[in-house]
Formats: structure tokens, C-alpha cells, sequence
């Protein structure tokens, strides 16, 4: 078994509406030393494979096909065995 | 009676609460604003549904933190009725009013359609007009209305009469098929399904107006 | 900071750099030599570029847009701004427009979609309206494609995301399959908006030295010159896009439409105009405020509000973020109109003034980075006439269609779960269809229908169009999309009064893609003038085409019809057992571009027969005068799968039954014969009903109480259970979703 | 000017009803090899800070104010200059 996880974040050019909301509310809750704020998504996911290339792949492979929208977010990930 | 309709950035049912109070039931409401301090010349308040700042982060996980909330809580704390539908059930579960959390229907799918609900609990000060185990049809669109608590708390809302509206088929997977529940001194009620689209024929059915019918009954008795 | 290196005027003329922002050397000659007297630079190539394309200045379009019926005795405002206006009495006045987001939806179809909602909805309010309900139409290709799956999905996704959010009910719309929108789905969108007549606003921008004000969202790399992109086609290496996707904020702009409608109520005396900024952004959104006022701008692009470090001239004045609006303002009050947007939380920023020189001159950083005549980028773009020629398969149609098929129930049953038959039910829950609590008639009905709280009044609403018989004729087709949209509006109880229309079409260079949008704007425009509903606005969306196979021409109707007391409104469902069930309309061996044929031919060919405007208006009269009179329960009007599929809808929800006797034959019952519904009449009403029909309805049966259907053909029997035909028909969408790979 | 990176997760015992539907989309599109999915957020927050003590202690602060509904979720950030 191994464990992946992964970690999505908006592109740079993006518009972030979620980082932006939670950066004013910040602000109104007198955290001004908050410059800015990005909220993007962290998968934790267990899988069974042959080695730690083969998992390699299939996270790889889920990240394109499902879990990550490639026209606005990047992402990269860490697989261990455990 | 005199109630306060609590309009946050972005909440979107409250103009449809404040006609159902003003308009079908014959009640006095104000639109109060969320930056507001002081609720004391109102008898209740009642949270609508929306979009409280876009509901990012959580469902309702901001609007809590808005000044009107402190106002909510000592009215609460005075026994008077609080009424939270949909973004509002999100709200005061967020700030501590009721127990549990609201999680994303299990189809994670955003769902509008009426639902039939079963009043389980009938002496409350918002059901006290519907008979036991009646079964009302009430508009429900929430994206995420599956309730959710430890089973410790489930206990309790049990042992306390605290669930007062279960779903006849469940539309979003919380748990015992709850639909809305009140705290535990029953003068706070949450509820995902929207009482003030159902009161008038038009619309399509006034079982909703019977809810906003019973918190006048009991303050008037 | 990526300070981009921009290419001199010479160098934009020598290497042709113009072609590839879509101007013509024609259009570039003509502003070089005629226009300007001067090269133009780098912002200003790129200005006109945008300007000039098919999206914002309907250079193709323009002839054929001028074939409509405009007039009418309601009309306010027709097409040319954000959106038309009708009279609806008592000094009220609705507003509405449909728009196209295809491109968008297609590289990003949530965003996409999304925003394609936000979009329509700023039309709304930015003429002083209050957004009451949005409709959507849309095609993709077959299911059993993924990817069509996954857009449908998304796409679904999108609106829901926004409407709901933002607290606008959707309330209605339709969907369909064919092959040919594969790699080139359609995401139409409608709103709808009511007003008092007083609260009109106008985009203008005139005074001189009036304030140019910018609010909203700030403006980033998005979508810069989209615009250019939705004029041109698509080739399959070029999915990716070069600039970001646009990305919607519905909350930032319900907080829009709140601020911006408390200023056109209570500050109208200072505000001079205002429009919403689409397609070409800042420049389009100035640019044509002041040249529909005769004057100019300046603006200091510094003060824009900017997302990200290190934009250029061209990419602020052409980014597509969206949520912003422009207003303009009398000088000396700008304050006033700041302060409302403070205390909504939005930024509001004064970027400029009106001349009265009529340039549009933009600075940065302490220069002149463009300065042109306004008027050149609005008013002299070229127009262009294209030729005509009439496709083959038009000249020569295929030979009639007769079905055949062994057993009549399993036919019913196929159809049934057809993409296109089967319910929406799966896509529009997903739809807050009643906040605002004003939703009479939510999907599900003929067409939707909203109250306006305070009066008597309803608005009825749909969006229709049945691209395959445009397809196989487009001039009667044209006709036929209006004519099944009122017949959808009178259904439920409503007259029309007007439309606005998506004309989605492929290459108008192609000479038979320009054929088919003119012979479908004349259908249109006919029948429109039968129906007493003009043409108060709409959109153009060109070049549907992926690697030189288009989409079959499909022109959108969106129509709205008033309902003067709102004890006429009609549903599509039976209510009760024992009730008298009429067809109104004769039917006919109507099976070219029908969904029996797609399904047992694998394609749609043949002529169109027996529609005609007349016949069409007398059997929607005769219904009309039924509601008034209340002679019937339910109307339910005969579309895509024949009378048979009308029948069974019309039992589903209340879980009847019926028994009856018919001359037609099995194969009729798929026949797609227009203008034609099926009725319900209780029975006391019986000898009013037939006297007021005369022929005009045929008594074919009645409703009963166990679920089960039994009719007699002239050439078979057909009986089924009903609540095994329904669960297949609400089920069917969901389980061609399903099938995923 | 300090960086944060703040995960957070679903408490084991909590239900996660988005991330069995990201499971189920993915068994569907054959990754059978996937035995369990978790979807936590995963947030950068840019402040400003006198020491790195004062700025993990501000994360820690908007953590439990905002950022986490400890009902249900719980989380550990990482802080560094940058
Ligand atoms: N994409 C959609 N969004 C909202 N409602 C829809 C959609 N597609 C279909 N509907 C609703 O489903 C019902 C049936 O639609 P349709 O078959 O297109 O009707 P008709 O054939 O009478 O025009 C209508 O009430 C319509 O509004
Ligand atoms: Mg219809």
C-alpha cells in the first residue's frame, strides 16, 4: 500500500474568489497582517501498486483525469509507502 | 409580533422571508442588516437561506463572525425564537447555536425540489400547529443540507425531542433522515427545507405558513 | 514584472501581425489610410481588433439581423443595448436578452458556463431591471461520447453554481443531443428582469467632463481579446487558450446587482449611464458609450484596478474579467455613487472623464497610449454581405420516411429514454427554480411561469429551437422554432409579446452557412410578426465549427408572454381521472427531422410538410380562448416525439391513466405534425369545449384512475403501464449519464 | 514576510461525503487500485510577521477562528520566511 498526497493550487493568473473571501473576512477579524490568501485542495489517497513507480503513475494519472482541472490549477504530489 | 429578517452579503431568501411574514402571515418584519448590533426591540429572528459571502471556505463559516451575531445569541439566550432556514440552519450551526455540521449531499450535487417532511416532534414553538408524524410538503435547495453529528449527539438530539423534521426520502444522506432540529431549549430551530416558499396556493402549498402560524400562536398564549 | 516588448507600428504593418488578432488587410487598410491617416500602434491594432470583430460589432450579421420584426406596440427598447425593453402595463416593463457562451463552455465548461450566466444577468440589471429568472439552452453531442458527458455535466454544474448562488431562479429550458454538436456544444443563456418604466437606463456616457467610474472585480489576464477568439473556428491543436479562463464570482456580483440597482433607483438624477463590461471588456464598455452619445473618453489606466503586476494597455483594455460595470456620472457627484459601493464592499474607482473631441485616448504611466475617434470603433466597421447559395441537400431532399418497427410498445419505450424525450428532470433539480418565491410553474411545464408579486400579473417564458428541422429547411424551420415557442407560451395560459433569439450558426463565409442564417431569419422574422412578438434583442455566435464540420444551424428562441390574471395559468399535467382528452391540430405522416426517424435512420432528411403560419395561429387561439373560458385543466402542446410521448407526459405526475380510441395509425403517434396539443377538458365542459373547436380538436379518449394506457389504432393496440413508461422516461438521462466508461 | 501552508483534513471518524465521491468517480473510471480517498483543503496564506513565533502564532489563531471547523476537521500548517 501506498499513501499519496497531493496538492492542488489555482495558477497564478487565476482568479482565486474563495482566497479573496476568506482574506477580507481575515481582515474584518482584525488579522491585518494577512497579505493575501490562496485556498486550493489536498488529497490524501491510498493505493495499492507493484512499486513506488508504478504508483507514481497512476496518481500521475488520476491528477490529469480527475482530481485537478488543468485549465486553472497545478499541482504536485508526494508518494510514500505506508 | 415583530420580527427581524438578518440580511448578510450575500444571503438571497430574504426579501421571500420578509413577504412571507409581511405579506402572508400579516406579521410585522424589518430587513435588518448584518452589521447590526442590537436586536432588542424584536420577538424573533428568523436567518434566511443564500449565499452568506458566497459560502466560500464553509457554509456559513463566515456569516458567524458577523456583529448581528452577538445580538442573535442574547436573544436566543432570552428564550425568544430563532428561526435559521437553510444558509441560516448553516450559520447557527457554525456559531455554536445548534449542534453538528452540514456536509455536501452525498450526490454532491445541488438539489431543488419539494420534499415531503415528517413533523416528528409537534410541541415545539415553530410546529405546534401541525399534528404528530404529519406529513407537509416544503420546497428544499441546498448544495449542501446533509446533516451530520457523533452518534453521542445524535443520542442526545433524540433523548431531548430535538429533531422536529425528518425527510419522508432522504435527498442528501444526513444522517436519521434529519431535516431540521431545534437546540435544546426548543426556542431555536434550524431547518434545510424553506418554510417561506410554501405559503401561499400559487406557489404550489401554504404547509410552510403553518410553521410562521405557530411562533405567533405561542407567544400569544 | 513580464514587461512584454511591443511591436512597432511598422512591424505590425510589414509582418501582417493584424491577421492574427482576426482583422482582414482590407479592415487594416482602411484604418490605416482612411481612419487614421497613421499607422496604428501596438493598443490600438489590438483595440480595433477587438472591436471589430464578428462578437462585438456584427459585421456579418448586421444584414441579416435587419430581416427581423422589430416593432410592436409594446416595444421600449429594441435591439442595440444591453437588452430589450416591452410595456407590460400598469407602467411596468420587462427586460430580456439570450446570450451565447459556446467557446467558453467548451475550453472551461463550468467557468464557462458559469460566467455565461453573469453575463447575461449584468445585461439585466445594467438597464435598471431587477433579474427575476434565467433560462439556458443547450446542445451537445451524443452521450456515449465521455467527453459529452463531462461537458454536459460541468456545463449543468456551472449554471447551477451561479444562478443558485446569486439567487436568480432558473426556471426553464431544454436540451438536446446530435452529432453534430460534438466539439461544438451550445450554452445559451436567457434572463429575464422587470422594471418600473421610469427606472429605464441608458449605456451612455455624455457631458463633458462627466466622470467614467469603474466598479466590481479587479481586472486580470482573463480571456484577453476573447472576443477575436469567439469569431473564429476552431481547429482541434488549438484547444488550449492563451490567455487565462475566466473564472465567475456570482457573489461579488449579487453584490453588483444590489449596488448598482440602488443607484439607478435613488441616484438616477446623477447617473448619466451605465453597461456592464462583456465581451471586449474596458473598451467596448467605453467605447460605445460614448460613441452612442456623440463624445469621447479619456482614461488614465493607472487607476484601474488591476489582479496582477506588469499588465499592458492592450491586455487591460481587452481582458474579460468579469463582475465589473462602467458607469458614467455628473461631475461633482461622483462621491455619492462611491459611498453606495463602499458600503457594499466593492470597488469603485473614478478612471476618467467625457470629452467633447470624441477621442478615445487611453494613458499609462504618464503617456498617450492610444488616441483614435471613438467613432471608429464603433461606427465604421465594415459590413459585410456574403453570397447565398443554397446547400444540395435542400434542392434535392430524400425521399419520404415511413417508420418501421415490429413491436408498438417497445418503440414507446425507446423513445422514451432517448436523450432528447427523456426527462430533465436530473439536470434541472440541480436548479434553485424558486427563490425569490415568485415561481408559479417551475421546469417541468410547457414553459415556466413567474408571478410579479403585487399584481395579477405573470410572465410566461421558454426557450425553443429545434435546429433539425432548421436543418432540413430553414426558412420553414425558422418559422417553426417561434411557432413551437408560443405554442409552449400559449400552453400555459400566456399570449406572446416578444423574443430575443441566439443565432448559432457556422462559417458565414461558407456560402451555404450564410444561406441557412437568412432563410432562417426570414422564417423568423415571419412568423414573429404572426405572433405579435418582435425581436427586442439577441446575440450572434458564428463559426460553430470544428475542423470544417458545422453544427446544424440553430437559431434559439427565447420568448416571454404575459399572463394577464394568473388564474389562467395552465399546466402541462392531467389533474384529475375521468376528464376528456382532445388533440387540437390534425396529424399527419410527419417524420422528417423526427426524433423516430434519428433513432431508426441514424440521421434526419426529407422535406417539411403541412406547417403552416395560419393553421398555427388559429390552433393556438382556439386554446388561448379555452383557458380564458376555463373549458380545460391541462394543455400540453405535441413536440419532439409525437403525440404519443405528449400523451404519457401529460399522466406522468399525477400517475393516470387513460383509455381511448383513435383513427391515427401506430406510426402517427411519432409523427411530428406542428402546431398541434394535447388538451384535457373536464367533462361539464364538454358541449362548450366542441362548440368553441368545431374540427379543430378530435376527442380521442379520457383519463383514468389506474395507471394504465389502452389505445386503439386504426392498425394496432397499444397498452402500457404508465408508471413503468414514466420511471423509464425520468430515469433515462441519468442512466445515459451513467453509462460512463 | 512569512509563508504558511495550512492542510486540513476530515477527522478520521467524520463522514466525507466529497471524498467517497471522488472514490467512486475514479473506481468508475477503472483506478481500482484505490482504496481510499481523502479531500482536506490546503491553504497558503502570505503574512506579515515580527518572528517566525509571531506569525505560527497568528496561523495557529486564524486556524481555529476561521480556517477550521474543529467539529469536523483538523490541521497542521507548516511556517517558513519567504
Ligand atoms: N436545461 C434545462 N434547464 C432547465 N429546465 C429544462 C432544461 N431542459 C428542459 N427543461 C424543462 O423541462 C421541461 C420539458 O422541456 P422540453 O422537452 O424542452 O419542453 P418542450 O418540448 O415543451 O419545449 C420544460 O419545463 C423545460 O423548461
Ligand atoms: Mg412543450
Amino acid at each position: 500500500m501506498y499513501l499519496a498526497k497531493i496538492y492542488v493550487t489555482h495558477k497564478p493568473s487565476i482568479l482565486d474568489p474563495q482566497g479573496e473571501a476568506v482574506k477580507n473576512a481575515l481582515h474584518r477579524l482584525n488579522y491585518t497582517s494577512i497579505d493575501s490568501i490562496s485556498q486550493g485542495k489536498f488529497f490524501e489517497v491510498k493505493l495499492n501498486a507493484d512499486s513506488k513507480d508504478a504508483a507514481v503513475k497512476t496518481v500521475e494519472s488520476i491528477c490529469k483525469d480527475l482530481l485537478v482541472n488543468q485549465n486553472m490549477e497545478t499541482y504536485r504530489y508526494e508518494v510514500e509507502e505506508g | 409580533m415583530k420580527f427581524a429578517v438578518i440580511s448578510f452579503p450575500g444571503s438571497n431568501c430574504d426579501w421571500d422571508m420578509y413577504y412571507a411574514i409581511n405579506d402572508a402571515l400579516g406579521e410585522e418584519a424589518d430587513m435588518v442588516s448584518s452589521e447590526s448590533t442590537d436586536l432588542d426591540q424584536y420577538d424573533g429572528v428568523l436567518i434566511p437561506g443564500g449565499f452568506s459571502y458566497g459560502d466560500y471556505l464553509r457554509s456559513g463559516a463566515i456569516a458567524r463572525f458577523a456583529p448581528v451575531m452577538k445580538a442573535v445569541k442574547k436573544l436566543a439566550d432570552a428564550g425568544k425564537p430563532v428561526l435559521g432556514v437553510c444558509n441560516g440552519f448553516q450559520i447557527l450551526v457554525e456559531a455554536g447555536l445548534l449542534p453538528g455540521s452540514l456536509q455536501n449531499n452525498t450526490s454532491m450535487e445541488f438539489i431543488s425540489d419539494w420534499a415531503p417532511l415528517k413533523v416528528v416532534n409537534n410541541r415545539t414553538m415553530f410546529t405546534n400547529g401541525y399534528s404528530k408524524d404529519q406529513v407537509i410538503k416544503v420546497p428544499i435547495a441546498h448544495g449542501e443540507g446533509n446533516y451530520y453529528c457523533d452518534d453521542a449527539t445524535l443520542q442526545e438530539l433524540k433523548d431531548n425531542d430535538q429533531i422536529v423534521f425528518t425527510y419522508e426520502e432522504n435527498p442528501n444522506g444526513s444522517c436519521d433522515n434529519i431535516a431540521g432540529i431545534t437546540n435544546r431549549a426548543g426556542n431555536v430551530l434550524g431547518m434545510m427545507p424553506h418554510p417561506e416558499r410554501a405559503v401561499e396556493s400559487i406557489l404550489g402549498g401554504t404547509d410552510g405558513l403553518t410553521l410562521f402560524k405557530s411562533i405567533l400562536n405561542q407567544v400569544r398564549s | 514584472m513580464q514587461k512584454q516588448v511591443e511591436l512597432s507600428p511598422e512591424q505590425i504593418r510589414d509582418q501582417k501581425v493584424y491577421r492574427d488578432w482576426g482583422l482582414t488587410d482590407g479592415e487594416y487598410d482602411l484604418i490605416s489610410e482612411k481612419l487614421l491617416k497613421r499607422l496604428p500602434n501596438f493598443t490600438e491594432t489590438g483595440l480595433y481588433s477587438g472591436m471589430w470583430s464578428e462578437h462585438c460589432s456584427y459585421k456579418n450579421s448586421k444584414p441579416i439581423l435587419r430581416k427581423f420584426w422589430t416593432k410592436g406596440s409594446r416595444v421600449i427598447q429594441g435591439p442595440g443595448e444591453g437588452a430589450g425593453v416591452l410595456d407590460i402595463n400598469d407602467g411596468q416593463a420587462v427586460v430580456f436578452k439570450a446570450e451565447s457562451h459556446n467557446h467558453p463552455s467548451f475550453v472551461e465548461p463550468y467557468e464557462g458556463a458559469a460566467t455565461g450566466v453573469g453575463g447575461i444577468i449584468r445585461d439585466i440589471f445594467s438597464m435598471g431591471a431587477k433579474p427575476i429568472a434565467s433560462l439556458d439552452s443547450l446542445r451537445f453531442g451524443e452521450l456515449s461520447n465521455p467527453k459529452n458527458r463531462f461537458l454536459l455535466d460541468k456545463v449543468v454544474a456551472g449554471i447551477a453554481g451561479y444562478g443558485n448562488c446569486i439567487g436568480i431562479p432558473t426556471v426553464g429550458g431544454e436540451i438536446g443531443f446530435d452529432k453534430c454538436y460534438d466539439g461544438n456544444p451550445l450554452v445559451n443563456v436567457m434572463c429575464v428582469g422587470i422594471m418600473d418604466q421610469a427606472d429605464i437606463e441608458a449605456g451612455r456616457a455624455h457631458g463633458t467632463g462627466n466622470s467614467i467610474i469603474y466598479v466590481g472585480a479587479k481586472t486580470g489576464r482573463d480571456g484577453i481579446n476573447g472576443a477575436t477568439f469567439a469569431s473564429s473556428q476552431f481547429s482541434k491543436e488549438e484547444e488550449s487558450d492563451r490567455s487565462a479562463v475566466q473564472v465567475g464570482d456570482p457573489f461579488m456580483e449579487k453584490l453588483l446587482v444590489d449596488a448598482c440597482l440602488e443607484i439607478t433607483h435613488k441616484h438616477s438624477d446623477i447617473l448619466v449611464g451605465i453597461q456592464d463590461m462583456g465581451a471586449a471588456g474596458l473598451v467596448s464598455s467605453s467605447a460605445e458609450m460614448a460613441a452612442k452619445a456623440n463624445s469621447g473618453v479619456d482614461l488614465n489606466l493607472d487607476l484601474v484596478p488591476q489582479r496582477e503586476p506588469g499588465m499592458t494597455p492592450y491586455e487591460i483594455m481587452l481582458s474579460e474579467s468579469q463582475e465589473r460595470m462602467l458607469l458614467c456620472v455628473k461631475k461633482g457627484h461622483e462621491q455619492t455613487v462611491l459611498d453606495v459601493f463602499e458600503r457594499y464592499g466593492l470597488d469603485a474607482v473614478v478612471i476618467g472623464s467625457v470629452n467633447d473631441d470624441g477621442q478615445y485616448r487611453l494613458s499609462q504611466h504618464g503617456e498617450l497610449v492610444c488616441d483614435i475617434p471613438t467613432k471608429t470603433l464603433v461606427d465604421d466597421v465594415p459590413e459585410y454581405t456574403h453570397p447565398l447559395v443554397e446547400p444540395a441537400r435542400l434542392k434535392q431532399p430524400a425521399p419520404h420516411f415511413t417508420p418501421e418497427f415490429d413491436d408498438l410498445g417497445t418503440m414507446v419505450k425507446q423513445m422514451l429514454g432517448q436523450a432528447t424525450i427523456a426527462s430533465k428532470q436530473s439536470v434541472y433539480q440541480q436548479y434553485d427554480s424558486r427563490v425569490q418565491a415568485n415561481t408559479v410553474l417551475a421546469p417541468g411545464s410547457d414553459s415556466a411561469v413567474v408571478r410579479i408579486r403585487g399584481t395579477k400579473k405573470a410572465l410566461a417564458m421558454t426557450t425553443d429551437c429545434n435546429s433539425r428541422y432548421i436543418y432540413l429547411d430553414p426558412f420553414q424551420g425558422g418559422q417553426i422554432a417561434v411557432a413551437e415557442a408560443a405554442r409552449n407560451i400559449v400552453a400555459s395560459g400566456a399570449l406572446p409579446i416578444g423574443i430575443t433569439d441566439c443565432l448559432n450558426f457556422g462559417n458565414p463565409d461558407d456560402p451555404e452557412s450564410y444561406f441557412e442564417m437568412s432563410k432562417s431569419a426570414e422564417g423568423i422574422a415571419k412568423a414573429c410578426e404572426q405572433f405579435d412578438a418582435p425581436v427586442i434583442g439577441g446575440n450572434v455566435s458564428l463559426y460553430n465549427e470544428t475542423d470544417n464540420a458545422a453544427i446544424y444551424p440553430t437559431p434559439l428562441i427565447g420568448m416571454v408572454g404575459l399572463i394577464e390574471s394568473n388564474d389562467q395559468i395552465t399546466k402541462a399535467s392531467a389533474k384529475a381521472a375521468d376528464e376528456l382528452v382532445y388533440v387540437v391540430g390534425k396529424t399527419f405522416d410527419d417524420y422528417s427531422g423526427s426524433e423516430i426517424q434519428k433513432m431508426l435512420a441514424d440521421q434526419i432528411s426529407g422535406r417539411i410538410e403541412h406547417f403552416d403560419l395560419a393553421t398555427e395561429a388559429k390552433n393556438q387561439k382556439l386554446v388561448h380562448t379555452a383557458i380564458v373560458d376555463k373549458l380545460v385543466d391541462s394543455v400540453h402542446d405535441i413536440s419532439e416525439g409525437g403525440l404519443i410521448v405528449t400523451l404519457l407526459e401529460t399522466l406522468f405526475e399525477n400517475e393516470l391513466g387513460f383509455t381511448g380510441k383513435t383513427a391515427l395509425t401506430r406510426e402517427q403517434l411519432f409523427s411530428e405534425t406542428q402546431s398541434r396539443f394535447v388538451i384535457t377538458v373536464p367533462k361539464q365542459n364538454q358541449a362548450a369545449f366542441e362548440k368553441l373547436a368545431g374540427d379543430q380538436a378530435t376527442l380521442i379518449g379520457t383519463t383514468t384512475a389506474d395507471h394504465e394506457l389502452h389505445l386503439e389504432l386504426s392498425n394496432d393496440n397499444l397498452n402500457l403501464d404508465v408508471n413503468e413508461m414514466n420511471q423509464i422516461w425520468k430515469e433515462g438521462l441519468s442512466w445515459l449519464m451513467k453509462s460512463k466508461a
